[in-house]
């Protein structure tokens, strides 16, 4: 199985979700109030109150096939609104 | 006397402990009020500001100067973020331009809160509908600097992202911190009409703890506008002369309408202060949803970074100045 | 009658702040209060609520309604969610019957806030000793939902899954929210009979303070509520239905004990209140822990989503309608 | 070395830990209020206030031998109250 | 007679809620405080009590027992960590010893309020000043807790970790809530000073308030401390010894340089206070950063675990019966 | 590609990053407020306000020649002050 790491500012978390949704993965994780430096914006905690809000990290275990159904959707997000996304291994314990 | 004024803002709570936030970043220490304290505050002054203004209105209803402010005030932001658009097309893109136009010509509540606090303690009187002219201040501006970019740069954009009215109504009217001050007006206006006994028992929470959570929220932001300083220096010389001589340009503008509607010196100076300052909660948010391609650290180092504090510092007692110059104070 | 009681009630300050925040969700607004700002807020109502409580059972001491009005309330703790077991067993499987059941039995301190403000603002008077009643009812409809587990499901479990009496007493009592609940209460008491000059200094912060907290919180409320809303679309007309019907029905039982515990109108609006109301805090917390097999959506959606704002606007009127009815009004 | 990945209800975080210790972890990291959907639960943020809390991620980097005992007693845990277990390699900078 | 005082002490509703939240620990109860609500109490209080001390000071000036009150005081904060280190030697090495000294030699804010509060509560007086010498003790024992580090162990240490003076600067002056606290004193002698008009509209805020957000800070402080209790039996039997024999040594000193002073019962009561207790926000937070090989959980747990509970509930009793006995009450 | 996770107490985060950055990172994820334990010490989450702070886990997506210099730079810190990092495979959606 593979797991998915997404990393994006939380604003577009709605969207991203839905994408999976779609996608029909079996789950997954969020995690919200991530800060961090992409190649374009430095995102830090003291903005959040500011609405302007943070990064979301969001993991999603799943079978290959469905990464290429995110991998559609997510795609044009991650190029327009910016964001990373990473596949790595991962099995069952 | 302008620097006397300024001496006497500097001297109160809120400044100082602006100030006492800024100098940590300075210094290196490592004060911090963790998110999402911040919010909380926040949200308990558009909260407190809301409710507190509704009741006003609601107590001095809309006779005399009222919808003339309101109507002023809505024009303002129309053409502020106009003005500043231009200016900005000089050395930035359609959509950096836009973006930051539409900051500037909305408002800065912490801004306005900290020039009421300002005429308490100078013993000036104002009215509480201003801030109905507070709240009604930032959709439009929202709304011109987005049209900004539907007129300007559609070419620019792909085809999925063209703008729709829906989208710009809904950034402008349904933003978060939009929405809780229009409501929380709404629920003052009520409250006072309905249940005058509601009126009472908010006023230990919205009205005598204001001053207090106030101060503590500008010790945040000293030290939130001290951390963009090194991006706004990143940002250019011409962001930074922008983020000092806009404010003082469309004070000066505000000043002369204000005199036009002739407002008494308290109000006077709460309506410059609106167009003076520049919004880094609603806008900023707005901004960041439907025109990505602009770059954030312009409109809030520039917002956050400089006019804020000049405002809350200097602005207030300058524009304090320029309004007992200009407008008799017999009005 | 009843319309202008609910149009008086819709008009105070915590049940527009509510709306506002249903409202928030249905117009997709971004206002939001992070997480762990609501929890502030519940930590302090039930602070604030259990401490004031003590202080009056303290001043009103045990004559007279108290102990019968206390025991009244566990009888019907005990005695709600086994009517409510049976009803909903004719849809439900034993361990969703039993989770549902104990919440309808527990209480909803929030709830019972909003008619203390609506009693407030009506004039009608009532005692401090009914928050004993609102603590002491949260811990026995958790000990009669675990023992319907214990008693009807025991097949259906794995062993190592035995529910030991341990176990349930300690999620019923030592339950966060029961635990400050009834700490507070024994504090405020110990305080009012000790210290005097600590009771004077508390004032400001548990008194004073709490409609505005309230306000905000009821504003996080509405946000919850809108948001469970799909899910209970999910759960099906039954539970919907369930939801309306079963608030009705155990306020109609309410106001037959009150009657004949002889309170006034203030207090048995309270004491029905009580009854009609649903945990959403103490009894999901403590089904999640011992019956995991319960969906909490199911217990979630209909206490949170559907009870809580039905009796917060129209409940609390339309049982204070029904006391006027049932109750003389010189109790 | 290998990376475990265990994603379950804040609420059974102490459990959880317990048998971590018990299978001599070296050592294990926690990161809590994180929310997600599984395939039978979603959990939200805005219900944390209610005591039902959010999920934990927990994270341990460790060698193969130890998650065999870790399975065991982590296994019958996450069956019962949901959340899932995922194994990765890992190796140390 | 100190048996009374005790009991006195303890049914007051701080030390009511600091049982609350140790209790809740020893019955594993699940209330929680979740962070970073407790940095918001913590926050809060350090402002609110550097405010109103900077007032008082104001108000008092440095006449009198100001000046020699603020120089013992600093000498306490250099002298006893000194004696600290010496006998912490015996059993533990420089790096521990030094650190716990440091913690010893500084203070406790939260002990020092419930002081204050105990006081009110038992009508006698005392001096706002008193809160100077409890701001401006936090850094000299950092400093002597570093030299002795530097001194004591430069072998020790690999060669880029030498500690440098602008380092011990650096985190005995700018520590977070040092800072803060030195801070707001300024701001508030400053307020007192310029804009009396704002004195007023804070005292809702930093005075009303107080007591109550006290008593919830305590309710978290019980929790915390209560989990510290474990990893202090691990600490062993000479810890455990220190931690509360400690105090009562240092208070002994510091009643008699009270005396020497020639301080009322109620200002040396808060002196004594600041000598007993021992710090667990600035120290090791300090310590953390600059002497990472001591223990973390030995200066936490003996400052948190041990020492700040017991000068809370019997410490501060039992002072007040020493200054009772060795100073004249007519002082 | 790499990923690199590193755990150690927050306190540091800022000595770190500037690691991060010095060994020209395209970019960085931070996570704060993470508890945990490690051979030396217990993180709790109760003891944040005391200006002690949590842990910090901070997630790097590179290539492999990038670590190397962030070994050299960061390992002295882990060392001195505690903490762990660990790498694994992780390739782009
Ligand atoms: N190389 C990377 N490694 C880890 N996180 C990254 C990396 N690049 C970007 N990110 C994360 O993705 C977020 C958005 O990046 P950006 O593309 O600049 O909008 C950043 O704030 C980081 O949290
Ligand atoms: N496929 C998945 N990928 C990532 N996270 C998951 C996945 N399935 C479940 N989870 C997480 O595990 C939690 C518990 O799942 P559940 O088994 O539904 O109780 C969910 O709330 C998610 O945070
Ligand atoms: N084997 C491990 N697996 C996961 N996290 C770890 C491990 N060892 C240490 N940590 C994390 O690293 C932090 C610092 O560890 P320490 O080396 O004890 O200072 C701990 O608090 C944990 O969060
Ligand atoms: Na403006
Ligand atoms: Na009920
Ligand atoms: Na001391």
């Amino acid at each position: 199985m593979k797991r998915l790491d997404l990393i994006f500012s939380e604003r577009e978390l709605d969207e991203m979700l839905k994408c999976l949704e779609k996608a029909e993965v079996p789950g997954y994780t969020v995690m919200k109030h991530v800060t961090g430096r992409g190649p374009e914006r430095v995102v830090s905690e003291d903005m959040e109150f500011t609405g302007l809000g943070a990064n979301a990290h969001v993991i999603v275990f799943c079978q290959e096939e469905i990464l290429e159904r995110i991998k559609n959707s997510v795609q044009p997000i991650l190029n327009y609104y910016g964001g990373v996304a990473y596949i790595s291994e991962a099995n069952p314990l | 006397m302008n620097t006397s004024l300024i001496l006497q803002n500097v001297l109160t709570p809120p400044v100082l402990f602006f100030f006492l936030g800024g100098l940590a970043v300075f210094l290196k220490s490592d004060l911090e009020i963790p998110s999402p304290l911040p919010k909380l505050f926040s949200l308990y002054l558009l909260l407190a500001i809301g409710f507190k203004g509704g009741l006003e209105l609601h107590q001095s209803g809309f006779d005399g100067p009222v919808i003339p402010t309101i109507l002023a005030a809505i024009i303002m932001s129309l053409l502020i973020p106009l003005i500043c658009f231009f200016i900005l097309r000089i050395k930035l893109n359609v959509f950096n331009s836009a973006a930051i136009a539409a900051a500037y010509g909305s408002i800065s509540a912490v801004t306005f809160i900290t020039a009421e606090s300002f005429l308490y303690s100078q013993n000036i009187p104002f009215d509480g509908f201003m801030v109905a002219a507070l709240a009604i201040m930032e959709s439009p501006a929202i709304i011109v600097g987005l049209l900004l970019v539907k007129i300007a740069a559609p070419k620019e954009r792909p085809a999925e992202r063209v703008m729709k009215w829906r989208e710009i109504l809904h950034e402008s009217m349904l933003n978060g911190s939009v929405y809780l001050l229009l409501g929380s007006l709404l629920i003052g206006f009520l409250t006072g009409a309905f249940n005058p006994s509601g009126v009472e028992k908010m006023q230990p929470f919205t009205g005598n703890l204001f001053y207090g959570v106030e101060c503590f929220f500008l010790l945040d932001m000293g030290i939130v506008a001290a951390q963009r300083l090194p991006s706004l220096k990143k940002a250019g010389s011409f962001l930074i002369g922008f983020a000092v001589a806009m404010p003082l340009f469309n004070a000066l503008i505000g000043v002369l309408v204000a005199r036009a509607l002739d407002l008494g010196p308290g109000n006077a100076l709460l309506f410059v202060v609106l167009c003076a300052s520049a919004s880094y909660l609603a806008v900023p948010t707005a901004m960041r949803m439907t025109v990505p391609e602009a770059k954030s650290s312009y409109y809030i180092s520039t917002t956050l970074g400089l006019t804020f504090p000049f405002n809350i510092v200097i602005g207030i007692p300058v524009y304090m100045g320029l309004v007992n110059r200009l407008i008799p104070a017999t009005a």
